[in-house]
């Protein structure tokens, strides 16, 4: 059996992928370590990725794509604030509110453009140009080389290498910088930093400006590099594992990272274990087998790790009073 | 902030503020769409409220979201988010449907419906308890561990379904038809002018559930005791109250709530098992708890809502094509937006404008 | 009078490039050549099918066509309300004297671009990427592995799966992921049955300049010399065909099951694709197809034997 | 002596409190003004403006001479304005580094700053004879270090109108001293110190001017060299208040309580109680003494039922009403069942585990009754609840408030109400007054005196020493998680109490 899984395989699909969920876990770790819950990931995912879509299909260009994903995704981000921090409504409302209008408006704004029944066309040739490593008529004649320099590290588009510098970079911002400390001390506790004089209200904005921004780069991924068009409903409950990895990795950069390639790697694995027979077992059915990533999910998180604490004052809109 | 409105204020004139808000915005965009919002509106509110039929219809689709709108609404009491809803409500399909292959032939209606129900509920308990003991035991949050198993029933049941349930030799991925003895009694067979519809004995089962719901959170030790450790641990321990104990139960009563929430679909309606039936009925039940304030009044109000926008709505895009029927999910969106997640927009101004009147007229309204 | 006619699409929609699709252009053409209007209606899930049917049936709607399986059992419990309305019901069977079900020899058409996929395929790997694990995905899956392997025992055919909810058919990144991981094991074919996903896939192999296969209408188009073929599922026949019998008189109850012989099902073959079918390809797939005609070769269903020989 | 500070006219309300009203008055730089006032007087609503965490509805102020609008903490801050919140405002997560420099930080990138911080806050630890763990997490400090933290942070960022709510309300008197040092240190360099406490003591002890609050107003300006404790009593409560209460003779009846051998470990095996015997009759008050921090919340919470997580690392036995309490079990009902026992429970942290803050007043005068009945009649027990609030002057007497809604010591009333409206046979009562007005002090004395008379066992921790000698009828000293040493009312010796805390064996 053990010759059907190429783990070579495994691993570049786990890299390959990984930006969908590191983007967007990362925006997650942004609005709830400030203290802002977001479940309008998904939302967010989809309006960039079919703005982003629309955008390189209108200006045959990735990089404008791009960055009209951003600007409607931080335009979301603002409402979001507005609501969330002016407003102090109910974050969660506000997060399923987003989801499912987006689900509906993309749809309906993809229909009344394209006329393709909620896609848009095939962005063609408008892509993100691939990094290749230079001498690869040298590297590419030895296989291990080959492997590692033009699938595993080399091969992919810029938004993947982004999302992995994004990591270490987090880490850093989090837990070394001045704006990564007020971050954390507005969403642990917001009375705190405003007693140290820090303006709670745009420390909050800024940190979902940030995720804002993250977010549109996980819907551009999906709609730009994955696929290469825009479909309705294309964010496929990404939004919400990415929520789950956050969780999972305590709102930390780095262990929110860890929980997105675990993600990405199971759900490699699990494509390399359709249709292979195991032994005793025998073959065991493609639906079964899509429960892979999700049981082992549960089994970390109830046997190895330990209780993930939320920061404290997350979903608590910032009220000064007792 | 809007604790110096009078409660008429907030309990009436905001949400209706709130409401023409998101149908203005609604509007814009029906406009955009080359048709007449006022026209639209009229056809909306005609086809999902304006006539018995309709209206019927509108209460059909409204009886399921109350009941997942419930199993939301009992976990966030005791503090839990549920968002397995969706999962438990697949698995509660799957106990209803088992109970009826099992016996349908073989036993009177009432017993069969009233094992059926216990199927579901038992299933759609069973689905919880698991995220629940999670929860309680291990600390696992439950949030995540619901998505999962969101995951995991939809893995399960495709493969039940497509393994064990469908006829042989049949195309669509469902079980079979149950007899009729398993079909929920429709309303219209008691209130001939309901006409043909669905709507059926799960309605009045679940507005009794609304009303135990009321009573046992708010009037009952054990409503106490659920909102207590809600609300706060330390608390909750103070008092003697078992934490684990309180999320282990609370999930189970959600769970078989939502499992529950399949009769309506299931024995009321499709009288079969098929792929995805939920339809994500158990997410709108998260918006149906959020946006009602998970209080009973409150859920079968915007359970109604969405009733209307899934009646009514699917009426509109039958008489004008050029209105998707996807715009009625932006509109749903618009209005959880505007009446749940932005639902103090209008206070202060209120509260500006009636201190104003107040003081022109010198008395307090 | 006129008789009128009307159309159920399922969650798909009108415009899913796929079955939903065909049937649409099937009723455009009938509009056309006729100049009869007919009606169009989306319905978004399962409890709401009923409701529809019958609303359109007391609209005095005379021919109600449904298309997908879903339909089956909404078409079976109103055609008995409404015994004077005709009813269609495509990809699914409904019992009734007013009812015509269609039903398609996917396995037909799936076994034709398993040949010409084995022929073209170097590596003799080929994929199958389907939307959600049901018996119409396994027919499809069953028929292309039974011509692959007719053609050469030896060749592999790597099955996957979107996922298993409705968003399944939606999820083009996953498509594209499931077609990458199999190019990366070699695989230089892959057939995409997976909606809006497989459409991921087949972006996804034109990136990697590797081989795809389109599925239900004809889909050479939209990536030309990187499509081998499209196994074409002619709904719109079936959906032109009816409304043409009901508007002369001639439509008849009862379950048809279009394959090769009936012109149901085929493989493509156009401008688009003339370049990769060598004519030694043409010339096999061709002979196979008068094969399955002629009864030399029965190609085996996978929802009637419950299991693929292979 | 110029003005450091000058209120005119600061009014503010919250809804229908009138928090302050038409307030004016101003404080001398260089000088430690004192605020005291009854619970819900307006004291922190007051302060809370001066530093811009509230804005005022209307009036000014002054800084050094000079009107300035203070937007928020930030402006404060600008204007050399710190202050030391009756509830700390730390992060708990972070470490006592994180929390000083928060706000301050310096620079973009943390890594230099911190260091440089460090070596500024070390050499202020030294002068100002401060014991800080830079590097620890907050969580991990005691209320005493983290009050520490406060005042280093005000320090760090130079501070010259330095404010504190409550100090002392959580500190040990040692730490309390400790602390007066250093805000005479501080008015030696000319700063400015506002100091609220209902301690009048303290007042005396430290204060140059004080400056009485009520419902709101200014009642009394005074020169705190020229007033006494009654004085300040009478001007706060409106009446005389007595310092001394009548208390009955002592008549004991059976014993309720009886601890033996009680040992307690934590997780990592350190003794955190060790040979603890003692026994509580009825009709008696026995008080523990000891700083806080020995033991004294371990033991309250065994006994109460609540600390039942560890109960495999505690050996002893307790037997309550001739019952003895099976704390192996585990079992999370355990203070419930206590409750059935006659056992009422007067926590520590009030605001954590007594009061459910969203909760309406009458329904968190259920909490821990409420196993009692399966239905709740609401009209019942609100009328229960005002009844309650009526007979302890709770103000204001409105059962549907939310409790959050109430000050403090109203807050303190109302479980202590709870509590003895259980009719408990056994009374454990962790710090009853801990950050309650003078007047609100003595009607909580008087209540549980009254409960003594009545044949009550009383189990009373504290840490003010004026409290023990005012209620106790046997004083149990502890130190270190063990009891070093009992003594009667009768011989009550500071000196000797004293010694006993240090840990100092008999
Ligand atoms: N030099 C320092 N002095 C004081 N505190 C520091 C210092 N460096 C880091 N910290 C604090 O210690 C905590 C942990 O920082 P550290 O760099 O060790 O990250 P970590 O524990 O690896 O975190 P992560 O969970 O993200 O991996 C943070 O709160 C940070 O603010
Ligand atoms: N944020 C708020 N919202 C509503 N009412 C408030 C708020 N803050 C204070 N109050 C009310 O204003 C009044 C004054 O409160 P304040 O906290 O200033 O009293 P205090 O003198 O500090 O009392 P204590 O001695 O108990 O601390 C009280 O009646 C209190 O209930
Ligand atoms: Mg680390
Ligand atoms: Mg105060």
């Amino acid at each position: 059996m053990f010759e059907d899984f190429q783990f070579s395989t495994i691993l570049v699909a786990t890299i390959r992928s990984a930006p969908i969920l590191l983007f967007a876990a990362f925006a997650g770790v942004f609005a709830e370590r400030s203290g802002i819950i977001d479940l309008a990931l998904e939302g967010k995912m989809l309006a960039s990725a079919f703005v982003a879509a629309a955008c390189t299909y209108a200006f045959q260009n990735p990089y404008l794509g791009v960055a009209a994903g951003i600007l409607v995704s931080c335009c979301i981000v603002l409402l979001q604030g507005y609501v969330a921090i002016n407003q102090k409504g109910n974050q969660l409302v506000f997060g399923i509110a987003i989801n499912i209008a987006m689900s509906g408006l993309t749809f309906v704004l993809a229909q009344y453009f394209f006329q393709l029944g909620g896609r848009s066309p095939d962005l063609g040739a408008a892509r993100f140009a691939v990094f290749n490593f230079p001498f690869a008529d040298w590297w590419s004649t030895i296989p291990a080389l080959n492997w590692l320099l033009g699938k595993f590290l080399g091969g992919h588009t810029i938004l993947v290498y982004l999302a992995f510098a994004l990591i270490p970079f987090l880490h850093w911002l989090m837990n070394h910088s001045r704006f990564g400390l007020r971050l954390r001390a507005v969403g642990e506790n917001p009375h705190a930093a405003d007693a140290a004089g820090i303006n709670v209200a745009q420390t909050r904005y800024l940190a979902l400006l940030c995720g804002g921004v993250l977010c549109s780069l996980s819907g551009a991924y999906l709609a730009i590099v994955q696929s290469g068009f825009f479909l309705r409903d294309m964010s496929a409950g990404n939004g919400f594992l990415a929520l789950t990895a956050m969780v999972f990795g305590n709102w930390r950069p780095i262990q929110t990272a860890l929980g997105c390639l675990m993600f990405g790697f199971f759900a490699a694995l699990q494509i390399q274990m359709e249709g292979v027979a195991f032994p005793i077992v025998g073959q065991i059915p493609g639906s079964l087998i899509q429960m892979l990533p999700f049981v082992v999910t549960v089994i970390v998180l109830a046997g190895v790790m330990a209780k993930s604490v939320a920061p404290k004052a997350l979903g608590v809109p910032f009220v000064k009073s007792r | 902030m809007n604790s110096d409105l009078p409660r008429w204020a907030t309990n009436v004139v905001l949400p209706f503020l709130n409401l023409l808000t998101a149908l203005v915005v609604a509007a814009g965009v029906i406009y955009l769409l080359g048709e007449s919002p006022l026209e639209a509106l009229a056809i909306l509110v005609n086809s999902s409220l304006g006539n018995v039929e309709g209206f019927a219809y509108t209460l059909f689709y409204a009886t399921t979201f109350i009941l997942t709108g419930l199993s939301v609404s009992v976990a966030m009491q005791a503090g839990l988010f549920n968002i397995g809803s969706d999962g438990q409500m697949y698995l509660g399909g799957l106990g209803l449907t088992l109970v009826m292959l099992q016996f349908d032939a073989s036993m009177p209606s009432w017993f069969l419906i009233s094992l059926a129900f216990m199927g579901a509920a038992l299933f759609g308990a069973a689905w919880a308890f698991i995220p629940g003991y999670l929860q309680a035991r291990r600390g696992s949050h439950v949030v995540v561990t619901t998505i999962m198993f969101n995951f995991i029933a939809a893995s399960l049941m495709n493969f039940l379904i497509i393994t064990y349930m469908i006829p042989t030799g049949e195309q669509n991925p469902a079980s079979r038809v149950f007899a009729e003895t398993g079909w929920l009694p429709r309303l219209g067979s008691v209130f001939p002018v309901l006409g043909d519809t669905p709507l059926n004995l799960s309605f009045v089962l679940a507005v009794l559930f609304l009303l135990i719901y009321g009573v046992v959170v708010w009037r009952t030790r054990w409503g106490y005791a659920l909102r207590a450790a809600g609300k706060s641990a330390h608390a909750a321990q103070y008092a003697g109250i078992s934490m684990a104990m309180v999320v282990i139960v609370t999930m189970l009563v959600s769970g078989a709530l939502a499992g529950v929430a399949a009769m309506n679909t299931l024995a009321g309606s499709m009288h079969y098992l098929s792929l995805n039936f939920t339809n994500g009925a158990g997410f709108i039940g998260i918006a149906v708890a959020l946006m009602g304030r998970q209080h009973p009044i409150g859920i079968f109000l915007s359970a109604v809502l969405f009733g209307i926008l899934i009646q009514g709505g699917f009426d509109l895009s039958l008489e004008k094509p050029n209105i998707p029927a996807e715009t009625f999910v932006f509109i749903q969106g618009l209005i959880i937006l505007f009446c749940g997640a932005m639902e103090n927009m209008y206070a202060p101004a209120l509260s500006r404008i009636l201190n104003s009147i107040d003081q022109k007229w010198g008395k307090h309204v | 009078d006129q008789p009128k006619y009307a159309l159920v699409y399922d969650a798909g929609g009108k415009f899913d490039r796929s079955f939903n699709q065909s049937a649409y252009e099937g009723a455009e053409r009938f509009k056309k050549d006729t100049k009869i209007s007919y009606v169009d209606v989306q319905v978004m899930s399962n409890a709401q099918g009923e409701q529809v049917l019958r609303n359109l049936a007391r609209k005095g709607i005379n021919l109600i066509a449904a298309i997908g399986f879903t339909h089956a059992q909404q078409v079976q419990t109103v055609a008995k309300e409404f015994p004077n309305t005709k009813f269609v019901i495509v990809d699914g069977t409904a019992a009734g004297a007013n009812v015509s079900s269609v039903l398609f020899k996917e396995q037909e058409g799936s076994y034709l671009v398993g040949v010409a996929a084995a022929l073209a395929s170097k590596t003799k790997k080929l994929g199958f990427i389907g939307g959600i694990d049901i018996p119409l995905i396994r027919a499809f899956a069953c028929g292309y592995t039974q011509g692959a392997k007719a053609v050469d025992a030896k060749a592999e055919v790597t099955q996957n799966i979107v996922g298993t909810t409705a968003t399944a058919w939606n999820d083009p990144a996953k498509g594209s992921e499931l077609a990458r991981a199999q190019m990366e094991r070699g695989i230089d074919v892959i057939f995409a049955a997976a909606g809006g996903s497989g459409m991921g896939a087949l972006q996804a192999v034109k990136e990697k300049g590797k081989m795809a296969i389109g599925v239900d209408s004809n889909q050479n188009y939209l990536f030309p010399g990187v499509m081998l073929t499209s196994m074409v599922k002619r709904v719109d026949n079936a959906i032109y065909d009816s409304f043409m019998q009901m508007k002369n008189g001639t439509w008849k109850a009862g379950v048809s099951n279009l394959g090769l012989k009936e012109g149901g099902v085929d493989w493509a073959l156009d401008k688009d694709n003339r370049s990769l079918i060598t004519p030694e390809i043409e010339k096999r797939v061709n002979s196979a197809k008068q094969d399955i005609l002629n009864g030399k070769v029965k190609v085996v269903d996978y929802r009637e034997a419950s299991r693929c020989p292979l | 002596m110029p003005i450091a500070v000058e209120f005119r006219q600061i009014s503010k309300r919250f809804g229908k409190v009138l928090a302050n009203d038409a307030v004016s008055f101003a404080i001398a730089r260089g000088s430690i003004h004192g605020i005291i006032g009854e619970n819900g007087a307006g004291k922190s609503t007051l302060m809370s403006i001066l530093y811009g965490y509230y804005h005022a509805d209307a009036g000014e102020i002054f800084i050094d001479g000079e009107v300035r609008a203070i937007r928020n903490s930030h402006d404060a801050i600008g204007l050399g304005i710190g202050m030391v919140h009756q509830h700390f405002m730390l992060v708990e997560d972070m470490t006592v580094l994180d929390n000083i420099m928060l706000g301050m930080e310096g620079g973009f990138r943390l890594r230099g700053q911190r260091a440089k911080a460090k070596q500024t806050l070390q050499t202020l630890c030294v002068d100002y004879q401060l014991d800080i763990r830079l590097d620890a997490r907050i969580d991990s400090l005691s209320v005493g270090e983290q009050q520490r933290v406060e005042i280093l942070k005000q320090l760090y960022r130079n501070a010259n109108i330095l404010i504190l709510d409550e100090p002392t309300a959580v500190l040990t008197p040692q730490e309390a001293d400790a602390l007066f040092a250093i805000l005479r240190l501080f008015k030696q360099q000319g700063k400015t110190v506002i100091l609220i406490t209902h301690k009048l003591p303290e007042i005396l002890a430290i204060t140059d001017e004080v400056t009485v609050m009520r419902a709101g107003t200014v009642v009394a300006a005074l020169q705190t060299a020229h007033t006494d404790k009654e004085e300040l009593a009478h001007k706060m409560v409106g009446r005389s208040v007595a310092t001394e209460l009548a208390r009955q003779p002592l008549e004991v009846g059976a014993t309720v309580l009886e601890v033996t051998n009680l040992q307690l470990r934590n997780v990592q095996g350190v003794s955190l109680l060790a040979d603890i015997n003692f026994s509580v009759r009825a009709g008696e008050i026995v008080a523990i003494a000891g700083v806080s921090g020995n033991g004294q919340s371990e033991l309250l919470e065994i006994l109460s039922g609540m600390r039942f997580a560890q109960a495999d690392l505690m050996t002893g036995q307790v037997v309550i009403q001739q019952e003895a309490i099976d704390f192996s079990k585990r079992d999370p009902k355990l203070p419930a069942r206590l409750r059935k026992l006659g056992v009422s429970h007067v926590p520590e942290d009030r605001l954590r585990d007594g009061v459910i803050k969203s909760f309406s007043v009458w329904e968190n005068c259920l909490l821990g009754q409420q196993s009692e009945q399966i239905y709740l009649d609401k009209k019942q027990a609100v009328a229960a609840s005002d009844a309650l609030l009526e007979q302890f002057e709770v103000r204001p007497l409105d059962s549907h408030l939310r409790i959050s809604q109430l000050s403090g010591g109203n807050q303190q009333k109302i479980v202590l109400a709870r509590e003895i409206a259980a009719k408990p046979k056994l009374m454990l009562v962790g710090q009853p007054t801990r950050g309650v007005d003078i007047g609100t002090i003595q009607r909580i004395h008087t209540e549980l005196l009254a409960l003594r008379d009545a044949g009550v066992a009383i189990l009373l921790v504290s840490a003010e020493l004026e409290e023990i000698r005012a209620l106790a009828d046997r004083i149990l000293v502890m130190s270190g998680g063990r009891i070093t040493g009992e003594l009667n009312i009768a011989d009550y010796d500071t000196t000797r109490i004293g010694l006993l805390m240090g840990g100092l064996h008999k």
